[in-house]
């Protein structure tokens, strides 16, 4: 599919998705000279979308190509490149300051990068000259302490966007904002303060919020992380059905037994690059990478 | 403090200052001694203050005033006895409210046609506007000359300590007695430049911002004494002071003769005729008369030794 | 606690015999409490009615029929300083509501971040480092008497305008800094997810931020509308303002008696203390239930 | 960013271009918002210049040489109102000490809990409501002149001695409420692991709550203390305190000219300023580092 | 061992642990009268003691017996007995809310008791006489979020209490805290601020503190649950370090597989009792409780 980008016949499930060259990655085509990490971006993908009735997609809906990202000296993304195909689940492990939040960060805009390309659906988003509130609402991010809006309702949470971004009708948002609440089963907490809410509630609100604006990707950055055990239940089963209804989505994530079942592909991050990538069984049962070993020694262990 | 020992050489630049100003050196000077000599003879009954209008320039159709026809005249808020009587400046009473009103008469401003202002002390100076002259104790002085129009001088002003009974200065007789007091003095007023050209005491004298606060702190015995014109004087030790006494006026420096004159804007076209007003008000006798009346006429207080 | 119904749970015997100690002491220690505080006042109490001032004390600060008899002219003091308060908080209402538009145009100006925003910043910092320098009282004078002296003829040349004026752009700069501390109160993480969900750098302030910075801070600004609510008096530096204060002083002019003043506080304290309660609920409501607990 | 040694990272050369792009933009807007912030500093500047009333204004406003100049009885007002200002300072500091023992002291008998501390708290309460309601201008009057009035002869008769009361006892209240909110902060966690170390509640104010409850509040209390050094003047109304503005106002007095004002309120910006920087540079450090980031 | 209480023979290994009867329970012996939750007390002890090489004391170290604790209407805390001896280490589980924390900041005497006795000792320290602060210095208490004093170096954090409570000298009291820091494996953080520190290192400090004052138990209350997951483990291997040198402990936490490794018995709280309490093959392996089957259900999921 290479030099794909330009939205195109969904339904052509055989182009493999290896090699990609982002079509709009940058006036002199060098975005991809940094190499090092090139060889993990769509390892196992096609084969994982299948298998999991997941990741049929035509091209990548998302690539980053050579992604660098540093506050001051320290470079938490040194060289990044993956892909993600529409509907396939891609789930980002590492250690703790190994750059996932960052990464997700990156690929939503909320920070500038300091090299590299990711382009969204063929536009190059990481370019200048593009609307990035747009591109924002064409992404859903869900972050580990839900960041509802603790002074408005939780309707009112979930309207905010279609009324303001999208200039929805009040009566058509307030309707899609209950289907979306019905769908994560809340909607009798309509017209509850978040903070009235459970935090496996709270976070299924953010959730909704995130989904409302029918996004074409998903970020779930650790959205479990800050849950007391009991309630991470109820969110990764969330996740789940996402996922099973084609929703593209990256998650980073501790909670190993969701990757092991939900992802099309596992990605480890480590010292700001894509240490090790594939399907969760090869990464997470039979690990290459030393560091992988080691950091699923003391996750599993 | 620091500030005392220039102050006989500006206390002449002063009085030069108001004789050029007003325009009419000798009358002014002339004038204030007449005023202090002859105050026995006050009640004389001269002039009265009735008929005896300037004309010439000095009329309500030449005159320039903020409200054409009508004499807008501005007093501080509050006023004090036994300048104006029950914070009143329209009922004619008190010394400052019949000089105003007769002034009017000279320019021919009959009582109704004598529009009053509450202005405050620094809205008076600073922003000079929105009425055609102050009148409120401003002291004449070539400094203010130079921000301000006064008209010549409607009282002879003499500085006078009071104190109360039994504190240690009741009963001085010599500046010198005083200069180990604490005292008082009104701010904005000469007072406080009296006080401390002419005692120069020991400690920094305290500055009120009005005279009720000055009476407190007599009363509360926080001062020994406080510097004030004579009719005050007069006023707050018979009427606001249990048992004030008068200490005595403080003597003038050579040729300082201080003076209350009406406040103008700078420039203001009516200055000429304010001038002119006052001094035949001070000719004909009015003054003396307001002064019997409303200042008891006793400018009487002994004067302190050098 | 307060029932023993609910479960059907009653005290031991022992805990009987706990509550009972534990009420026995906490009796004893609230007795103690008590009459030490009672003693204190009531020794300055005495203190003071038995000096050999009081008398006169009371006559020049508590002379009550003063206030409340009617005066040779006409009025009544007490019902004068009520106008004059009246007229306070009408200049406070009006100036508070020009005092939050200029604090909030300032915070945000100030909250930019990024070299591009230099200049825009650069005014706001000036701004409020000037007028919180400032002693109020010459910013009245400043503006009280410049603006007219300067006879710009589409100028207001009104004293109580430019007093207004004055007492907005002072506490402007005070209430630009609690805005600014409200707003950046703000967990940066509400602002990721207004961003996320596609909301621009304006919306994200008008619906987000500032809405949330405002609550946090609302005990703060509060505080600065009862201090702005007394402050009002100030104007009457530059005209005649017959506000409370004026009032009391007018009064006290011409009796040399305290006691108009000792009401007119009276009356703002009977003012502010509902303010401050509220304030106090909200803030209460706002943040941890004080260092409370059992321990 | 600084460089790109480190890893031996360069920027790609699409990097450079919008690097670049992003530059020219920065500019642009930078440009853009000085040229504007130029023009309406330069229109206001002008139109002032060449108001009618210009040159009467400078005179009055900004006299430079009459501030300086030696005046008749041998002052130099600049000199006079430098003096006043450190009169202004070293009232402030002392002040300052007692105010933050009773604002203290008050802070933490409103923060007891249980019935046992009522009377305690009912007296701390009284107090902070009573005095924060109160015109500032009123408690001077009521300390610098009631409390003399009363002739208690053991008790100092001097008005700044009172006003300093009145001054600490206003303060003292505001701060008092501020030191709650600090003490109040506090998470209940940080008690609970200092008492379960055994410390009592007295150990536990003192080495764990108060410390970082005054941390939290500090550009508070630098704010009120700026205040505070703007209010020390106020005591003049009681006759005693030749502070800057009392000698500016006894300067303009003499002449009717303005200027010393302007000196005064320059200096008091002068002086204020390093420290609204101080209480800014405190607040950054603490709290977040406002609502930045890059969106 | 029954009416045990005063420091007897620490050798004395024979004596069982059930039936006790707390000596000091109260003026008027009726203590136990509320007897719903008494068959839980001491279940188990002494076999688990025995395997785990811990728990061999003389006599329970710690009794609780008919504990209550409400707020307002909220009992948080209904019936709640139990008994630990010396060297034992006991693992309280249950639902978020089930009262866990509630319980162990009542033996700290955080909380004062509705009804119900504890001893420490044999010492009825629920006696309105009693000094707590002499009790709480006895009893060391380590909380879910650190709770470092901020304002201290770890060092200063660590002498507070030897300094000001028990009056050591400041050469001793700054001996004492570096050994303890030695021991925690921190003696190079001693003079950093505490948010210098990653979560597992302030948990360190935290224990250290707590140790410095020589408890006669140790409380620990979630004191995993705020860590980042690659963090967890260095704490729990210093909880399992103090419990082999035979530290007295109530451990309540959510990690189950703690509970199982290192628990001589394990407790489950619900509903404001102990409902099971067994040695952890017993309790989490055979749960016999439908509540605790269905916590265990969805804990390890
Ligand atoms: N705004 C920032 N300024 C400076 N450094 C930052 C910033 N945001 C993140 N970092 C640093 O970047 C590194 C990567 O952080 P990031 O949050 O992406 O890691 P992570 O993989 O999400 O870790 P975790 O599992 O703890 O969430 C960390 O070392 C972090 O301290
Ligand atoms: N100070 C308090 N005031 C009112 N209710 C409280 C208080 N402290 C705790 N509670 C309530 O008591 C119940 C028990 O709380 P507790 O913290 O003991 O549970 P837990 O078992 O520790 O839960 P978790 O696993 O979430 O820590 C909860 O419902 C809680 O809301
Ligand atoms: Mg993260
Ligand atoms: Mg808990």
């Amino acid at each position: 599919m290479s030099a794909a980008g330009q939205p195109t016949d969904p339904t052509d499930l055989t182009k493999p998705l290896a090699g990609q060259q982002p079509s709009s990655s940058g006036p002199d085509g060098t975005a991809g000279a940094h190499g090092a990490g090139s060889d993990h971006t769509a390892a196992g993908a096609h084969g994982a979308g299948s298998t999991k009735g997941g990741g049929g997609g035509t091209g990548p809906l998302l690539t980053v190509s050579n992604l660098r990202k540093s506050y001051g000296d320290h470079v938490p993304l040194r060289d990044i490149s993956l892909t993600a195909a529409e509907h396939e689940c891609i789930v980002l492990i590492g250690a703790s300051g190994s750059g996932k939040s960052t990464l997700l960060r990156c690929i939503n805009l909320l920070e500038v990068v300091d090299d590299g390309v990711i382009t969204l659906d063929g536009t190059d988003i990481t370019d200048p000259r593009v609307n990035a509130d747009r591109v924002r609402s064409d992404v859903g991010m869900v972050f580990q302490s839900y960041n509802l809006f603790p002074h408005m309702s939780v309707l009112d949470n979930i309207m905010l966007a279609p009324r303001k971004v999208r200039g929805v009708g009040k009566a058509t948002a307030r309707a899609d904002a209950m289907a979306m609440l019905e769908r994560v089963g809340l909607a009798n907490k309509a017209k509850a303060r978040p903070d009235q809410l459970s935090g496996g509630q709270q976070q299924r609100v953010a959730i909704a919020r995130a989904l409302v604006n029918k996004p074409r990707l998903m970020l779930f950055d650790e959205v479990t992380s800050a849950l007391d055990p009991e309630l991470v239940g109820e969110v990764l089963a969330l996740l789940t059905e996402l996922k099973t209804e084609g929703m593209t989505m990256l998650v980073a994530t501790h909670e190993m037994s969701f990757a092991r079942d939900v992802a099309d592909r596992v990605l480890f991050l480590a010292d700001g690059q894509v240490a090790e990538s594939g399907p969760p069984e090869q990464v997470l049962a039979a690990p290459q990478d030393p560091r992988t070993q080691r950091f699923l020694r003391r996750m599993l262990g | 403090g620091s500030s005392d020992s220039a102050g006989s050489g500006g206390g002449s630049d002063t009085s030069a200052a108001t004789g050029q100003t007003t325009g009419a050196p000798a009358g002014s000077d002339a004038g204030s001694s007449s005023g202090a000599a002859g105050s026995g003879a006050a009640g004389s009954g001269a002039a009265g203050s009735g008929g005896a209008a300037l004309g010439g320039d000095c009329t309500p159709d030449k005159l320039q005033t903020t409200t054409p026809g009508t004499l807008t005249i501005a007093t501080s808020e509050p006023v004090y006895e036994p300048w104006m009587v029950d914070n009143d400046p329209t009922n004619g009473k008190g010394y400052e409210s019949a000089v105003a009103y007769a002034v009017a008469e000279q320019l021919g401003y009959p009582k109704d046609k004598v529009a009053w202002k509450r202005v405050g002390f620094d809205e008076a100076v600073a922003r000079q506007q929105g009425w055609d002259f102050d009148i409120n104790q401003f002291s004449i002085s070539q400094d203010r000359l130079k921000r301000v129009d006064m008209s010549s001088g409607y009282y002879d002003v003499t500085q006078t300590v009071i104190t109360t009974k039994g504190s240690p200065i009741d009963g001085a007789t010599s500046v010198g007695q005083l200069k180990d007091a604490k005292l008082g003095a009104m701010i904005g007023t000469t007072s406080l430049t009296a006080l401390n050209d002419v005692i120069a005491p020991n400690s920094k004298p305290s500055v009120f911002k009005d005279n009720a606060a000055a009476a407190q702190a007599l009363k509360n015995k926080q001062i020994d004494g406080l510097v004030v014109d004579l009719p005050t004087a007069f006023y707050m030790t018979s009427a606001q002071l249990d048992n004030g006494a008068i200490v005595g006026q403080l003597p003038g420096t050579t040729s300082e003769k201080e003076q209350f004159g009406l406040l103008l804007a700078k420039n203001s076209p009516i200055t000429a005729c304010a001038t002119k007003a006052v001094d035949a008000l001070r000719a004909n006798g009015s003054l003396e008369k307001f002064n019997a009346e409303w200042l008891s006429g006793k400018d009487t207080a002994p004067v302190l030794t050098k | 606690m307060s029932t023993s119904t609910n479960d059907g749970w009653s005290p031991s015997p022992l805990q009987q015999q706990r509550d009972a100690y534990r009420l026995g002491r906490a009796r004893r220690s609230t007795l103690i409490a008590a009459v030490s505080s009672v003693v204190v006042v009531g020794v300055i109490a005495v203190l003071v009615v038995n000096s050999s001032g009081w008398d006169r004390f009371r006559e020049t600060f508590f002379d009550v029929g003063y206030v409340f008899e009617r005066q040779r002219d006409g009025t009544v003091i007490a019902l004068e300083v009520l106008k004059g308060l009246w007229l306070n908080v009408r200049i406070a209402v009006i100036a508070e509501i020009a005092i939050l538009i200029v604090a909030l145009a300032a915070a945000l100006a100030r909250s930019l971040r990024g070299p591009v925003w230099f200049p825009l910043r650069a005014l706001a910092i000036g701004y409020t480092d000037l007028f919180r320098g400032l002693p109020q009282i010459l910013v009245l004078l400043m503006f009280g008497f410049g603006m007219p002296a300067l006879q710009i003829s589409w100028l207001p040349n009104s004293a109580l305008f430019w007093g207004a004026v004055g007492l907005v752009l002072s506490y402007g700069a005070y209430v630009s800094e609690v805005l600014r501390a409200g707003i950046e109160s703000i967990h940066p993480s509400q602002r990721a997810a207004s961003r996320s969900l596609g909301l621009t750098h304006g919306q994200t302030m008008r619906y987000v931020v500032v809405p949330q910075g405002v609550r946090r801070v609302l005990p703060a600004l509060l505080n600065d509308f009862v201090s702005l609510l007394k402050d009002t008096g100030l104007i009457s530096v530059l005209g005649v303002v017959y506000d409370a204060v004026l009032n009391a002083q007018i009064a006290t002019s011409q009796s040399y008696n305290y006691t108009p003043y000792v009401y007119a506080g009276l009356l703002f304290v009977i003012l502010t203390i509902p303010l401050t309660r509220v304030t106090d609920w909200i803030a209460r409501r706002q943040g941890f239930h004080g260092v409370g607990g059992t321990v």
